[in-house]
């Protein structure tokens, strides 16, 4: 009985190839074209879902996006939730089964590829049906770039399947391909209007290829069309009337009937009553029956039917009831009759419709507005926007001809705005089209049991609920939507919006005009999370920042830190080392011979011009200008509310010509905000700012051996003391490679700091490493920089200090210059908050026990008992290691009053335990200095 | 994603700019002079209108330059931008 | 002195077999080594003149390029230039502009291992970039000499199109995100074959 | 629990009276602030003289809006406090309310994904500890436990190198909380007044004496302002200058899904938060929009960005899709703490700045909020968030311990 309910000669599935498809569990066929609904249909299948609350079977109640019923989990050739069985191409293999409520995530990781593209035109039309197709050969003749979406494989949409509408869509689908400034893309849904003319469309590429799609093809793609002008021509989603038992299978809305029967050449039902208020369902009437259904009987809820529908009718044999109404069904698993009055009329298959509702969505999301149409009983579009404008039944306009037309009105509009002039004018099918009919009956609902009445079919939520919730006060469809959930699953509310809307405003006895219907958020259709994502997944989620050196350090062991976007060797353990081994390690090194690392993630600015001194006097809390050529000078930023914002040295290059250096962290925003002030408070300062970070790659060569290794790579230089002092810089040759070393250290030994063209960066470092063999030299990463420094109380902007902390709060007030009246944060440090005694201030803590290593933000407080909560804190451990210089723990901390506590006991709260530390001040090793000059 | 006409490339997404907030809040001449209630307006306190908004912008990842724009916050549309400097233009 | 030169490494050095790979519409190059310059200087100045003629071109206006002689010029910012000229001339070139600019106000900086070159050739170039780049690169939106600092995906890039018929671009990109803009550009190319490696 | 149908509204909720001449206290905004805030003056105060005015539909603006997450394990003393003490009320609401707010105590993990994360959070966890706040520091393997589908393999781009943990965390049901309180408001007689948009605020010698409305003047012996993303607009009236700015910030939500998440995901490094709903739906929130906007919608980068961090973290998520994404307006201050309190203003109060905060703090503010109305003094859960502390110095600054404080 495969593929029973197929008609011969209609619609264009590709019947010489068959499909195999399971659905719940159960093998059928189907063919090329199909969608896994009209291929359930042509097999008999009306039954494919159960409903959430109730339980009740559910069928196909359309033929498109707007389905609110036939809910399906894909499994096979990969899971995914909830897709309408209306909108799956068929493929071989296919393996689904029909949900009831919820869906099923995979927990296999999706492997399919994702990707976004831009694309640019002057005009867009989403919509390939007669209305979009027009506008797009309008626009296309008149020479502009045109972009058409579609969501079906191929253009039509709702043009009957005769041979002058396939005729007419052939040759305008071939003239679109001829245009090279035309792109049509099938398979292709708008889902979602943007800010100015940018609508987003998803693109399934290879869905329909099933298990067959190629691995290096993306699956879906998400293309951001920027647009001059817009036209929708989206068409208009048929609207269901409320009445009893109107869940069933087999009740179906009457033009999704025609669509299975022109598109897929399958007869939903052989014994079909058809319940009305409008003209457009006695198309499905005379079209099922001319292809072999007995349509016992079309019920109109109009009391007059125009006269060539009788006739049509009644060469059909089909009997017309005017003025009745459908007012309730009978069935189980799928509908065996209808009530109307007294009388029961046996059927399979029950075709609704109560009017059409234009697809405004995208429109509206353009914030556009809409007004009720009280003929067509739906919300149209009240007019265009400047750049965005409807054709066709997305403004309520129906008729095959009038579309056409209206589709080339609309892109002649959109010409029009863009100062371009039509070409010659678009042909109309010959599609022949009805003579024109009566106007729709406006029914919302037939009288009867509201609570078997059913409104939202996806969330079971009745007429009665509706009423309930006006009952309980609410008169705002956003209330009705919320106490009801009406609208808010999958097909947001295509199907039952307006049909909420009227039954509230009948409820309340209000306008539904004035009562509007609940807004349309957009994706205009769901989306999969990975076609968002697209490409920027794996190693192209972020960018991976690395150093020139970068490879060296992989060849060599080292474990990464990620800070911000840069990868930074860590540290690199040898044999096995644990970091604590391997920190331990590099930090004598660095202490008792000599070590190296890869400094040049530091930020470095190249300041220049005659006000250069000035602008960083400006900024730093200290005097700049007053450095001497060739020298350095270490310094803090500060925010206007007198916070540390960021520290670095400062080269004076020349007279006129500075180099900045910053945290690798604010590197950025240091450039941005010199930038920032530079351009719009000090725009009279003679003062240029370049970006030089990655142009020079930076070696610091630290350690009481560290003059020796750069003796030997460095002839020419003369690295004594005396003519190369601390806190100075020269322009030498390292390892035959121009270089600019500055006498600088961050660790409190003897160190070089190695500048050199980033591109030299691999040569130098292998040069210093293989001089510096003999003396052990050890390479280390920022774990070792940490404890190198914390050891000499040198803050880590960000870890010792969190946004509240002034240079005064890290001990640092020698850097806050006393002879300045005005630098950026001064004035905060007079706040009240700001002369406290009792701030946090940056001290030392010394655990009593040697051994103890303190957890990095633990807490501090003065007993050694821990009071009930809430307990008085003083403050909390910014950083803490093992010291092999000191063979012992230690840690930062940042403690209320800290600096008058130096000597006392306080404690450290640990699971179940405190600690006793002694406060110390900060600086630990070599407080007198001596190790810096070797 | 709106498109932002940066007043030396034209028009770029959003994406490429940085956001600055109210425009023309001039950093005090002398901010000692100011009292603790005066300071704190100029660090703390912007407007919030809704409606046209004076503001500054920066071309981050294009030409880096700052200039002021008129916007509407309740639509999110620009009004008109301007180069540092100069006068608006619409 | 010594008789070799030291050895030196761009960015992209690793990535030659990669882009090897790539199909034949899509060709992708780094352009190592060359000498590349941060000119700010204020357009129409004495300074500004004094840059010309020693460069024999016209610093290009906005959004533009001056491609014509061999140091070429790129807009970056109403003062803002990158000059681009071949490797190994840069402090040559410093010097001469530093002199030729004299007492006026400008500066000239060598930002040479700053961002590294990468030539992209081919009829799929400008379909590749779409997918990362946002903006119009139609030939008559975005012409021979058109000069865009933008983002590529999440990278900023400098783009700069060479020549329209074989569909040539310059991408100019920040040595560190040089890698990550090479993945990016390869794994943009999966679906035409090839460079998926 | 995951996948359960949604408990029925009660059959009345409230009667929607015209608005009288005068009240003795006006609250401006029917959000979740106003409406928790009149109920505890009636419950708490015996003040029942009371409207709450509404320019759109109750509990519209963020309410409407937020992905309800529920906690307390604020880094700073003062946040804890409040947020604490909200959390306390959170845990017998349902009873208090007589409505099934559907709170759901399922946890929430704060990830963090470098080393500086892990000292930011072990700071917080250790804090909390102190102020009697259950929170633990788990380690990857631990996270894994709690929430299975974290991906937690080190070779990511950003690992998960850790969370912290609340237990006592979780959701609860929007719509619900605010109807509860609305409901109970109105069976105390406080007129519930929507479409009412306040135009103008009264003031005689420097004290509050009405509002003018949409709906007519209305004469108040106090204004309290929850006005949330708008609060600006309503200062405006009365000259009052506030250091708040109104950001969009995006949310969306998944179709049903079968239950795959058993407790609640934020990430600050990344900018993704997310739960699974009751019904099975993911709720998923982004991070802020950089510019001012009070439109109640986002640009889609910010969306595309969350998703591609939302799969690094969660690579079961592929194939759910999203259904729908809205924004809402949300007020944030230079040290993203709150400010309630009193104003120059005799008898107007001030309760706005909660950024993304609002809906966790809702009965603990609006507990402290009916406090100040009633008695003209804060309560010593909101003193330290007065509006002054930005003139003295003395910021409780929420944004080192959480860059985006959900």
């Amino acid at each position: 009985m495969s593929n029973a309910f197929r008609v011969d000669a209609l619609g264009s599935v590709d019947r010489d190839k068959s499909l195999s498809f399971t659905f719940d569990g159960r093998e059928y066929t189907g063919h090329p074209g199909d969608t896994l609904a009209s291929a359930l249909l042509a097999n008999g299948v009306h039954h494919v879902a159960t409903s959430i609350k109730y339980g009740r079977p559910r069928g196909i109640m359309t033929a498109g996006v707007e389905e609110p019923n036939a809910l399906v989990q894909i499994e096979f050739p990969f899971p995914e939730p909830m897709l309408t069985a209306t909108t799956v191409e068929l493929y071989d293999g296919l393996v689904a089964r029909g949900l009831s409520g919820q869906g099923r995530l995979s927990t296999r990781p999706d492997t399919a590829r994702y990707d976004t593209v831009h694309a640019h035109c002057d005009v867009l039309v989403v919509g390939a049906g007669p209305a979009g197709l027009a506008a797009a050969l309008t626009a296309s003749r008149a020479g502009v770039r045109v972009v058409v979406v579609d969501e079906l494989p191929s253009p039509g949409g709702s043009l009957p399947g005769t041979a002058p509408a396939c005729e007419w869509v052939a040759d305008v689908t071939d003239e679109l391909s001829a245009n090279s400034d035309v792109q049509l893309l099938r398979r292709t849904t708008a889902i979602g209007y943007y800010d100015d003319g940018l609508v987003l469309a998803l693109e399934k590429r290879t869905d329909h290829l099933g298990a067959a799609a190629p691995a290096h093809v993306s699956r879906q793609r998400v293309w951001r069309i920027r647009a001059r002008q817009v036209v929708f021509a989206t068409g208009a989603y048929e609207r269901p009337i409320a009445f009893d038992d109107n869940d069933r299978p087999g009740i179906m809305l009457a033009g999704s009937a025609r669509t299975y029967l022109g598109r897929f050449g399958v007869l939903a039902g052989r014994e079909v009553v058809v319940f009305t208020t409008n003209d457009s369902a006695y198309l499905a009437a005379t079209e099922l029956a001319d292809a072999g259904a007995r349509v016992r009987a079309v019920i109109d809820a109009r009391s007059e039917v125009p006269a060539h529908w009788l006739d049509a009718c009644a060469a059909r044999g089909i009997e017309v009831r005017a003025g009745q109404a459908v007012s309730g069904t009978s069935g189980a698993e799928r509908i065996t009759g209808v009530r109307v009055g007294d009388e029961e009329i046996g059927c399979d298959l029950l075709l609704v419709s109560g009017g059409w509702n234009p697809a405004v969505a995208l429109f509206s999301q353009a914030r556009g507005t809409l007004r009720y149409d009280g003929v067509l009983g739906g919300f149209v579009p009240a007019g265009a926007l400047d750049t965005v404008r409807t054709a066709g039944a997305a403004r309520g306009v129906l008729g095959s001809a009038e579309v056409v037309s209206d589709g080339a009105e609309a892109a002649l509009g959109a010409l029009a705005a863009l100062g371009k002039t039509a070409g010659e004018p678009v042909a109309l099918p010959a599609v022949g089209d009805a003579p024109a009919g009566a106007p729709g009956a406006v029914l919302w609902q037939v009288p009867g049991s509201d609570d078997a009445q059913f409104v939202d079919l996806q969330r079971d939520q009745t007429v009665a609920d509706v009423l309930r919730a006006t009952g309980a006060g609410l008169t705002s469809v956003e209330h009705v939507k919320r106490y009801t959930t009406i609208g808010t699953a999958h097909d947001q509310g295509r199907t039952s919006g307006v049909l909420t809307s009227g039954i509230v405003a009948a409820a309340l006895g209000v306008d539904i005009a004035e009562l509007g219907t609940p807004r349309l958020r957009p994706p205009a259709l769901p989306v999969a999370f990975a076609a968002f994502a697209g490409r920027n997944r794996g190693e192209l989620f972020d960018p991976v920042r690395v150093t020139s050196l970068h490879r060296w350090h992989v060849e060599h062991g080292a474990l990464f830190e990620n800070v911000g976007q840069w990868k930074r060797p860590w540290y690199y353990p040898v044999g096995g080392e644990t970091i604590e081994e391997a920190v331990l390690r590099e930090c004598r090194a660095a202490r008792e011979g000599v070590g190296m690392m890869d400094g040049s993630t530091l930020g470095k600015i190249s300041v220049q011009g005659p006000d250069s001194g000035e602008l960083l006097d400006r900024f730093y809390t200290n005097v700049m200008s007053s450095l001497k050529v060739g020298r350095v000078r270490y310094g803090v930023m500060c925010g206007v509310d007198g916070m540390v914002f960021d520290d670095g040295t400062v080269l004076r290059l020349a007279e006129e010509e500075f180099l900045v250096t910053t945290t690798t962290g604010n590197a950025a925003k240091v450039l941005d905000r010199m930038e920032e002030w530079l351009q719009t408070e000090w725009p009279d300062l003679r003062v240029r700012l370049t970006s030089v970070t990655e142009h020079w790659a930076t070696i610091p060569l630290v350690g009481p051996r560290s003059r020796d290794v750069l003796a030997l790579v460095a002839p020419t230089l003369d690295v004594s003391n005396a003519a190369f002092g601390f806190m100075t810089w020269q322009d030498t040759v390292v390892a035959d490679v121009p270089a600019r070393v500055a006498r600088i250290s961050f660790s409190g030994e003897l160190a070089y700091e190695i500048n050199v063209p980033a591109w030299y960066a691999h040569t130098v470092w292998e040069a210093l490493y293989a001089a510096g063999g003999p003396f052990g030299i050890t390479p280390y990463g920022t774990e070792t920089m940490h404890v190198l420094r914390a050891e000499k109380a040198y803050p880590i902007i960000g870890q010792d200090t969190d946004g509240t902390i002034t240079p005064q709060d890290l001990g640092m007030s020698w850097v806050v210059s006393g002879k300045k009246d005005e630098f950026v944060g001064r004035r905060s440090f007079d706040r009240a908050e700001n002369r406290r005694a009792d701030r946090k201030q940056l001290v030392g803590l010394l655990p009593v026990d040697e051994r103890t290593l303190l957890p990095e933000g633990a807490q501090i407080i003065a007993t050694e008992t821990v009071p009930a909560p809430p307990v008085p804190m003083l403050g909390h451990i910014t950083s803490s290691y093992r010291s092999d210089a000191l063979g012992r723990t230690f840690a930062l901390a940042l403690l209320r009053g800290g600096t008058r506590r130096v000597g006392e006991t306080l404690y450290v709260p640990l699971e179940g335990r405190t600690v006793a530390v002694t406060v110390t001040d900060p600086v630990l090793y070599d407080k007198e200095g001596t190790r810096r000059d070797g | 994603m709106q498109l932002i006409a940066c007043p030396w490339c034209g028009e770029r997404e959003e994406a490429e700019f940085h956001y600055g907030g109210q425009a023309h809040v001039p950093y005090p001449a002398k901010p000692a002079d100011l009292d603790d209630e005066q300071w704190a307006q100029y660090v703390f306190f912007r407007d919030n209108p809704k409606g046209p908004f004076a503001e500054r912008w920066m071309h981050a990842a294009g030409c880096r330059r700052w200039f002021d724009a008129l916007r509407d916050t309740a639509t999110h549309q620009f009004l008109s931008v301007h180069r540092m400097g100069e006068e608006p233009r619409a | 002195m010594t008789v070799d030169a030291p050895a030196r490494f761009s960015p992209l050095a690793d990535w030659q077999e990669a882009f090897g790979r790539l199909p034949a519409g899509f060709q992708v190059r780094e352009l190592p080594f060359l000498t590349q310059l941060t000119l700010r200087v204020s357009a129409d100045s004495p300074a500004a003149k004094a840059v010309e003629s020693v460069l024999g071109i016209r610093l290009p206006s906005a959004s533009r390029a001056e491609l014509s002689e061999e140091v070429k010029a790129l807009w970056l910012g109403p003062d803002e230039w990158l000059l681009v000229a071949p490797a190994d001339t840069g402090a040559e070139l410093v010097g001469r502009l530093r002199s030729a600019i004299g007492e006026e106000f400008a500066t000239v900086t060598d930002v040479s291992a700053q961002r590294t070159v990468l030539s992209l050739r081919g009829g799929l170039t400008r379909e590749i970039l779409a997918r990362g780049c946002a903006l119009d690169l139609d030939p008559r939106v975005a012409p021979v000499g058109a000069c865009y600092t933008t983002l590529l995906a999440q990278t900023g890039i400098t783009l700069v199109v060479r020549a329209e018929a074989a569909a040539s671009v310059w991408l100019l990109v920040r040595s560190s995100f040089a890698p990550y803009a090479a993945a990016w550009l390869v794994d943009a190319a999966t679906e035409y074959g090839g460079g998926a490696g | 629990m995951t996948g359960t149908p949604l408990p029925d509204h009660p059959d009345f909720l409230w009667r929607n009276p015209d608005p009288k001449r005068s009240y003795e206290v006006v609250i401006v905004g029917g959000g979740g602030h106003g409406l928790a805030t009149a109920y505890y003056l009636a419950k708490n105060h015996g003040i029942t003289d009371i409207a709450v005015l509404e320019k759109g539909w109750l509990a519209g603006g963020n309410m409407a809006r937020n992905t309800t997450i529920i906690r307390s394990n604020y880094l700073w003393d003062e946040s804890s406090g409040i947020y604490e003490h909200s959390l306390k009320l959170w845990e017998t609401l349902e009873e208090d309310l007589d409505y099934p707010i559907l709170f759901s105590q399922r946890g929430v993990l704060n990830l963090a994904h470098t080393l500086q994360d892990i000292r930011d959070s072990r700071r917080r966890v250790h804090a909390n500890q102190l102020n009697g706040i259950d929170a633990e520091w788990l380690e990857p393997d631990e996270v894994a436990k709690v929430c299975p589908i974290v991906n937690i393999d080190p070779d990511v781009r950003y690992p998960v190198l850790g969370a912290t943990y609340q237990p006592r965390a979780g959701i609860a049901k929007h719509d619900y909380v605010a109807w509860g309180f609305a409901r109970r408001a109105d069976a105390y007689g406080i007129d519930l007044i929507q479409n009412c948009e306040v135009t103008g605020i009264d003031v005689t010698d420097g004290r509050v004496t009405g509002v003018r409305t949409t709906r007519g003047d209305i004469a108040a012996g106090k204004v309290a302002l929850a006005g949330a993303g708008h609060t600006s607009v309503l200062a405006e009236m009365v000259g009052l200058r506030l250091p708040l700015q109104s950001h969009p910030l995006q949310a969306l939500v998944s179709e049903l899904l079968e239950p795959v998440h058993p407790t609640v995901v934020m990430s600050n490094a990344v900018h993704v938060y997310v739960s699974q709903a009751h019904k099975g739906e993911l709720v998923m929130g982004a991070g802020i929009d950089s510019y001012n906007g009070y439109g109640q919608r986002g640009a889609f980068h910010i969306i595309e960005r969350q998703m591609a961090a939302a799969l690094e973290l969660f690579p079961v998520f592929a194939r759910a899709h999203m259904l729908r994404t809205w924004a809402g307006i949300v007020d944030t201050t230079p040290d993203a703490s709150p400010i309630v309190g009193l104003t120059p203003v005799e008898n107007l109060y001030l309760n706005c700045g909660w950024g993304t905060g609002g809906f966790k703090a809702t009965p603990g503010v609006g507990w402290c909020y009916a406090h100040t109305v009633a008695t003209g003094e804060p309560h010593p859960y909101n003193a330290p968030f007065a509006l002054s502390r930005f003139v003295t110095g003395a910021l409780v600054d929420e944004h080192g311990a959480a860059a985006v404080a959900h």
